[in-house]
């Protein structure tokens, strides 16, 4: 019999969890006792704090309760799992948050954001949300988690309040979002309906031996759950939302949504994917295969959308929202490589990538930032000689854009060669072959802004100077590229010795 | 073959149709936000009528359609504060007029 | 099949389903269909109440009353309040959409269509819930037992709405 | 001391060079430099140094492969370096050209103002190339291949003022994407199949020996490691990008687009022979391809009239002769292959450091514009000519000894490509002739000061001159020491009296058919006036050869010139366009759908579900149904 009862022992377990949700409750009390007149930067810092707290929790998780040979924590009937894939991802997801509060510093201005402590401190249950996302085994748990976020995640996109294209934007990602629920949440109600439970490993166990009768049923809520999902990746069809969500919101949220709420959506899909639609069916409706293939369409469909539509566009945040999609059509490539094998590598894959996006990623949206600020506006020329008028800046800037055309000595680059060496090993050579023509040409509009940096006639001339934090954030997410690059193996070798499948990810 | 359990589902199946295309084309946004709240009672009623005729009956898919209300009356709610804030500052609530951002 | 009909009409629960799907039905095709928005939301608070009974015949009494208490109650008010917070003088109007409109109607249709074939395919063997047992006391147990996690994280989740809905709506004094 | 064991301090000179540079932006000019040069000379020494260890006797490769860059199961990738006589050779030539390039770069750059950048930009550059060649497996190549790529985009976008100049960076870039493609998939069908997942060059040598690959694999993946390859040395069809890079400052041209990156595809293929040579197909396409570039470029080459376009379809046509002695596929083609890729990179570099000196001196491309410079300009005349007559190959310049090997060779084993390479032979020589009477001799056609270039310059030219003379002899009917020195084998006997013939007369027929269009006319005239009637008729009649020869012969050339010219511009680069036309396209239908309307995205989200629900399940219920 399983523990069905939450002891306080069990606490122990949640300790990431609760530092975040006892730091939030503090922080908004904090902010409401102390006068207006104080500037709330201190907030700012109080959450990198508690982000960082959190983080340590999740090592210390890591060190303590996951060893090689330890079986992963689990509470209450598997509603809630401490392993490392988990683990893993909670670290992915704090390192992104912490990134994009620290890029935030000295942006936040009254005139634009009347609530500058709320700004800070909703980061925390936006990150609380994706951690209890990704070590949830129960799609009630997982739902709740994944609305934590996305609520959350609503709300911080329209706090600049007296900016119409934030309320815009604010009210397209709720409805969408919305929908999107509405479809995540229709699909699992079908997935409950024919397993009778809400427990992933009980699910995969009960459609294994499903009455064939059922897989119609089955097949929809996969398509309903991925419908909802493939929205919160923004892969195609379902990224038309993400340019104008993310061109409307204060840079550093877009920086969230399009690293930490991407990433954690794609650990889900990953999980239900393998955890409960794993080999089911049979050779009469082999469904399993089915969905490998979907996925892969959907992969394959992001990578050319997302390419061809950035070609034209000039403002950034929108180009960065088309590489975005292309980006989740990559990361979608490691979940269509399926296990086999020959190849079980497809979680390293996925999440090696996912850092390397990572950096790269809340990198350029910070250097974005800095560039934007002494601009006034948001389009490629802002970044008009940036070579000239401030070096460093811009070699940070080279090293993160090369990384996201992918090429060598970053991180990206490795990223997508491990993908690719995965997707050649499950012989699907026709998505390798569109991940490397998209990817060629991504370089397109990727060199743009390289050109725009070192070989542009009209630039202003007049040393650009960058807020600290934005610089900061440049070089940590710059470094932390070109380290990926040249220094891989730890990196892989670390997950690999750490992640196991029968312990830390199949149920 | 159970006639009335097909009938709930079913029944979801309009509402949930029904929903999405109020949804998506209404012109008034809290009509929209309205018809996202029927999707979700689509939801729920094929929750709770999987938890009475499912395959395999439990009360989780109740406790389930709780949450789900929960969820639902929380993104109404922000919902709403979003298109207050956009009114305040653009005076309509016309779908198809925010459109300031586009290609 | 004309006997499965008959079977069908003759049972008082298929009888009283019918009733209330049509109340449910006809309070959402109204809400597309009516011009005014305040109608709208009305027509909508009877596709709640109508589904709240609907818990009832399904032995979900407990979500039956947070139905009527949410929806009807809470969520409905909560639209009426936005809109009349927000202007709302000239009526509802078609707009002009053809292709829109056209691709969507056929697409919530298709979508139907598939649902439909799906649902008729599968072949359930109804089991039985224990009716017997107190379902608001299940719930509990339930809810504070296993799903005690995700509970106590709704209550962080309505905090963070609660806060967001307030610092969005408010209107700034500068 | 074991300077082969240090050999990886080469590389690393140019790049302190490139951050010191990088780090003082655009201060201390004259100082900046100088390191940028001192970087590059102690980068020859230390080349040299290995060089001359390894000519002596029993020198065995040495390799270090100590930093483990990737490690998974069993599968690991090691970088680190390589020596062997084949990249020592690689080591000289690069650190030579590069350290002539620098100097020669104080003056031709003195006056720009982003001096510092530009030096920079040529030391990360020749960092990029050092470590491509003492690369010891592919995935390291490929990284350094990457690398100089993004050089050369800098380097040819370095005068990003001139829109030519940006587009003529981007096209380079791309383009050769195009083939790095192709290298890409053939690295990726190597780690499949070789034995132990391994990509070192010395272990792909193995396995395509030891047949542990199959013939299929060996086949595809020598041509796609050759479709790399056709990008990087602008063979057919991928050449387009070259003749464009010519918009970078000359230095570059003479550096990057004739003497080292262009040359790195031949390098690839010679480093990956041992898969070329399992595959006849592999090596007929090499050849082929080779062998049309060296013919195609050269009857393009005869319809330019700019200085340096002249030149870069030189280079394209010379690298087709390198590629179709990789393509006959015995070693003593291949011997002959590098040998040309070693003498070749002295008398280009020398031609397009003339070509700089020119332009430096009269600021001008057009060489209808130009005329009489030798008169201002005797060093940089003497010198050109030096490079001229090499390059037309003929007796006793490097450039004849080392078309010759390829020719013999060719001659031997595929006769068809030895005539297609002779007819070549002779378009060179003719272009060069046009070339260089049009520039040097004759009267001025413009109004221009030409005046000699600083010493800076010029000594460049003398040593490349030097070069250009005594290269050859260290490979040449006789002297096999080359050949044995490279393959640590003799590579048999390479000489063959027919073929010197026949390579002369082409190169001096050329050379003469020129003298008398460009060179002879303009002094005819001068010649006819001076001089009385008794003389007229014979002159008249030269006269009416000259004619001849014009009509008959050199227009219809320089027709299908300009005709090969057009198809090149508008078929080749037209095929890019469309596929870039294609991408585009999509791009512009999805912004269209873009349109800010939030229930239009919700409907595209709905409508692309219900497609991949009816086209991926559908499928199965239509079908059991």
């Amino acid at each position: 019999m399983q523990m069905m009862q939450l002891a306080f022992a069990d606490l122990r377990y949640l300790g990431p969890e609760l530092t975040l949700v006892i730091a939030a409750i503090l922080l908004s009390l904090l902010d409401l006792v102390v006068p207006r007149r104080f500037n709330r930067s201190w907030l700012g810092g109080l959450t990198l704090l508690s982000l960082a707290v959190s983080a340590v929790f999740v090592v210390i998780a890591m060190r303590m309760y996951n060893g090689a040979d330890a079986e992963a924590i689990q509470l209450l009937a598997q509603s809630y799992r401490v392993d490392d894939f988990g683990n893993l991802l909670k670290l992915f997801i704090l390192t992104g948050t912490f990134l994009t509060v620290l890029m935030s510093f000295g942006t936040v201005k009254d005139e634009d954001i009347p609530h500058q402590g709320e700004y800070y401190y909703l980061f925390l249950p936006a990150a609380l949300g994706a951690m209890v996302m990704v070590s949830s085994g129960d799609l009630i748990t997982l739902f709740v988690g994944l609305e934590l976020l996305s609520i959350t995640s609503y709300i911080m996109v329209g706090l600049k309040k007296n900016d119409q294209k934030s309320n815009e934007s604010a009210f397209k990602y709720v409805v969408l979002g919305g929908i999107s629920t509405a479809f995540i949440l229709y699909g699992m109600s079908f997935l409950y309906g024919v397993t009778g439970t809400t427990n992933m490993a009980a699910m995969n166990a009960e459609l294994r031996f499903i009455d064939p009768s059922m897989s119609g049923l089955v097949y929809m809520s996969f398509f309903l759950m991925l419908a909802g999902f493939a929205f919160k990746i923004a892969s195609a069809p379902f990224h038309a939302w993400a340019p104008d969500v993310y061109q409307g919101a204060h840079t550093p949220v877009t920086a969230f949504l399009a690293v930490v709420s991407k990433g954690a959506a794609l650990a889900l899909l990953f999980r239900i994917l393998y955890n409960v639609y794993f080999n089911v069916g049979d050779s009469d409706t082999p469904i399993h295969d089915d969905l490998f293939l979907i996925i892969a369409i959907i992969a394959a469909a992001s990578m050319i959308l997302g390419n061809a539509m950035a070609l034209k566009q000039h403002n950034m945040k929108r180009l960065l929202a088309y590489s975005g999609i292309a980006n989740a059509g990559y990361l979608l490539v490691p979940l269509a490589a399926e296990f086999g094998p020959m190849h079980y590598s497809n979680f390293t894959e996925l999440y090696y990538y996912l850092a390397a996006y990572l950096f790269m990623n809340i990198g350029a949206f910070a250097a974005l930032i800095a560039v934007s600020r002494s601009a006034g506006h948001e389009e490629m020329s802002a970044f008009d000689g940036l070579y000239y008028r401030n070096p460093a800046l811009a070699a940070g800037m080279v090293i993160l854009v090369l990384s996201l055309a992918g090429l060598p000595i970053t991180g990206g680059f490795f990223g997508k060669f491990y993908i690719l060496l995965g997707t050649v090993a499950v012989a699907k050579y026709w998505l390798a072959a569109i991940m490397i023509i998209t990817s060629v040409i991504s370089f397109y509009y990727y060199f743009g802004i390289i050109r725009q940096m070192f070989m542009r006639s009209h630039a202003p001339s007049e040393r650009l100077h960058a807020g600290w934090a934005q610089q900061l954030t440049v070089w940590i997410c710059a470094g932390a590229t070109i380290l990926m690059g040249i220094f891989p193996k730890p990196i892989i070798g670390y997950i690999e010795q750490i992640f196991h499948l029968t312990v830390d990810f199949f149920i | 073959m159970d006639n009335i359990a097909n009938s709930y589902f079913l029944l979801a199946a309009i509402l949930f149709c029904v929903g999405l295309y109020g949804a998506l084309s209404k012109r008034n946004a809290v009509i929209v936000l309205l018809s996202v709240e029927l999707m979700l009672n689509a939801v729920n009623l094929n929750l709770i009528a999987f938890a009475k005729y499912g395959p395999v009956p439990s009360i989780t898919g109740q406790i389930f359609s709780l949450f789900t209300i929960t969820v639902a009356a929380a993104e109404a709610a922000i919902g709403i504060a979003i298109l207050i804030a956009l009114y305040r500052n653009k005076g309509t609530t016309d779908v198809l007029e925010m459109n300031a951002m586009k290609k | 099949m004309l006997d499965n009909i008959l079977d069908f009409l003759t049972s008082a629960e298929s009888l009283l389903f019918l009733v209330f799907a049509m109340v449910v039905i006809s309070g959402a095709i109204l809400m597309l269909s009516y011009t005014k928005v305040v109608h709208m939301v009305v027509a909508l608070a009877f596709t709640f109440l109508g589904l709240a009974a609907l818990y009832v015949m399904l032995d979900a009494e407990f979500v039956a009353f947070v139905q009527v208490l949410i929806y009807a109650g809470a969520v409905s008010i909560l639209m009426i309040f936005g809109i009349m917070m927000t202007r709302h003088d000239k009526q509802e109007e078609e707009p002009r959409r053809p292709w829109h409109n056209g691709l969507l109607l056929g697409g919530s249709v298709a979508l139907f269509g598939i649902l439909f074939f799906a649902i008729q395919s599968a072949n359930f063997e109804s089991g039985t819930l224990d009716a017997g047992v107190d379902n608001t006391k299940a719930i509990g147990e339930q809810l504070f037992t296993r799903h005690v996690i995700p509970f106590e994280l709704m209550s962080v989740l309505l905090t963070v709405t609660f806060i967001g809905a307030i610092i969005l709506a408010k209107r700034e004094e500068d | 001391m074991e300077f082969t064991h240090y050999a990886w301090l080469i590389p690393v000179f140019p790049l302190l060079a490139f951050l010191v540079l990088t780090a003082l932006g655009r201060q201390m000019k004259g100082i900046a430099t100088g390191f940028s040069i001192l970087a590059a000379a102690a980068a020859f020494i230390m080349a040299v140094l290995v060089f001359t260890e390894r000519l002596g006797e029993n020198v065995v490769d040495y390799t270090w492969d100590g930093f483990k860059w990737i490690g998974i199961g069993d599968f690991a990738i090691q970088m680190g370096y390589e020596v062997n006589n084949l990249n020592t050779l690689m080591l000289v030539i690069v650190t030579l050209v590069s350290l002539l390039v620098n100097v020669y770069s104080l003056g031709y750059m003195k006056d720009d103002e982003r001096i510092n950048t530009f030096f920079a930009y040529v030391s990360l550059f020749t960092f990029s190339m050092l470590g491509l060649v003492l690369s010891i497996n592919l995935v390291q190549f490929f990284i350094f291949w990457e690398l100089v790529g993004v050089c050369s985009f800098l380097l040819v976008g370095f005068w990003y003022t001139k829109p030519a100049a940006r587009a003529a960076a981007k096209k380079a870039f791309i383009v050769t994407r195009i083939g790095d493609v192709g290298l890409f998939i053939g690295m990726l069908l190597l780690f499949w199949n070789m034995p132990g997942n391994s990509l070192e060059f010395s272990a792909i040598h193995n396995a395509a020996h030891t047949g542990a690959l199959s013939a299929n694999v060996i086949t595809a993946a020598a041509i796609l490691v050759f479709i790399g390859a056709v990008g990087k040395s602008g063979q057919f069809p991928l050449h387009t990008w070259l003749p464009d890079a010519m918009e970078g400052p000359t230095p570059i041209s003479a550096l990057i687009h004739a003497a080292t990156m262009v040359a790195a595809g031949v390098y690839l293929v010679a480093r990956t022979f041992p898969l070329f040579e399992e595959s006849q197909a592999a090596l007929t396409t090499v050849a082929i391809v080779g062998g049309f570039t060296a013919i195609f470029a050269a009857t393009i080459a005869l319809a330019q009239n700019d200085i340096k376009r002249i030149l870069a379809y030189s280079t394209v046509s010379q690298l087709g002769y390198m590629m179709l002695a990789m393509g006959i596929g015995t070693m003593s083609s291949y011997t002959a292959g590098m040998f040309h890729l070693y003498t070749h990179a002295f008398f280009k570099a020398l031609l397009f450091l003339g070509a700089g000196s020119v332009i430096h001196a009269v600021n001008e491309q057009d060489i209808r514009k130009m005329g009489g410079l030798g008169s201002k300009m005797k060093i940089t005349m003497i010198t050109f000519a030096i490079g001229t007559l090499a390059l037309s190959g003929i007796v006793p310049f490097a450039g004849f000894w080392s078309k010759d090997a390829i020719l013999t060779e060719a001659y031997h084993n595929v006769p068809v490509l030895f005539w297609v390479a002779l007819v070549a032979a002779f378009f060179t020589a003719l272009y060069m002739a046009r070339l260089f009477f049009l520039v040097f001799t004759g009267k001025p056609r413009s109004d221009m000061h030409p005046h000699e270039s600083p010493a800076v310059m010029t000594l460049p030219l003398l040593v490349l001159a030097v070069l250009a003379i005594i290269a050859g002899f260290v490979y040449f009917p006789g002297n096999a020491w080359f050949g044995e020195w490279l393959l640590g084998e003799s590579p048999g006997e390479h000489a063959d009296m027919t073929v010197m013939i026949l390579s002369t007369v082409a190169g001096v027929g050329g050379l003469l058919i020129g003298w008398l269009l460009y060179g002879r006319r303009t002094f005819t005239e001068d010649w006819v006036e001076a001089r009385a009637l008794p003389a007229y008729q014979l002159l008249n009649r030269k006269y009416y050869i000259d004619e001849l020869y014009d009509n008959g012969v050199v227009k219809p050339l320089r027709g299908i010139g300009y005709l090969l010219d057009w198809f090149d511009r508008y078929i080749v680069d037209g095929a890019v366009k469309v596929l870039s036309g294609v991408m585009t396209g999509t791009g512009r239908i999805g912004l269209r759908m873009q349109n800010g309307q939030l229930q239009a995205y919700g409907l595209i989200g709905v409508v692309g579900l219900l497609i991949l629900i009816v086209a991926v399940v559908g499928r199965r219920y239509f079908h059991v149904g």
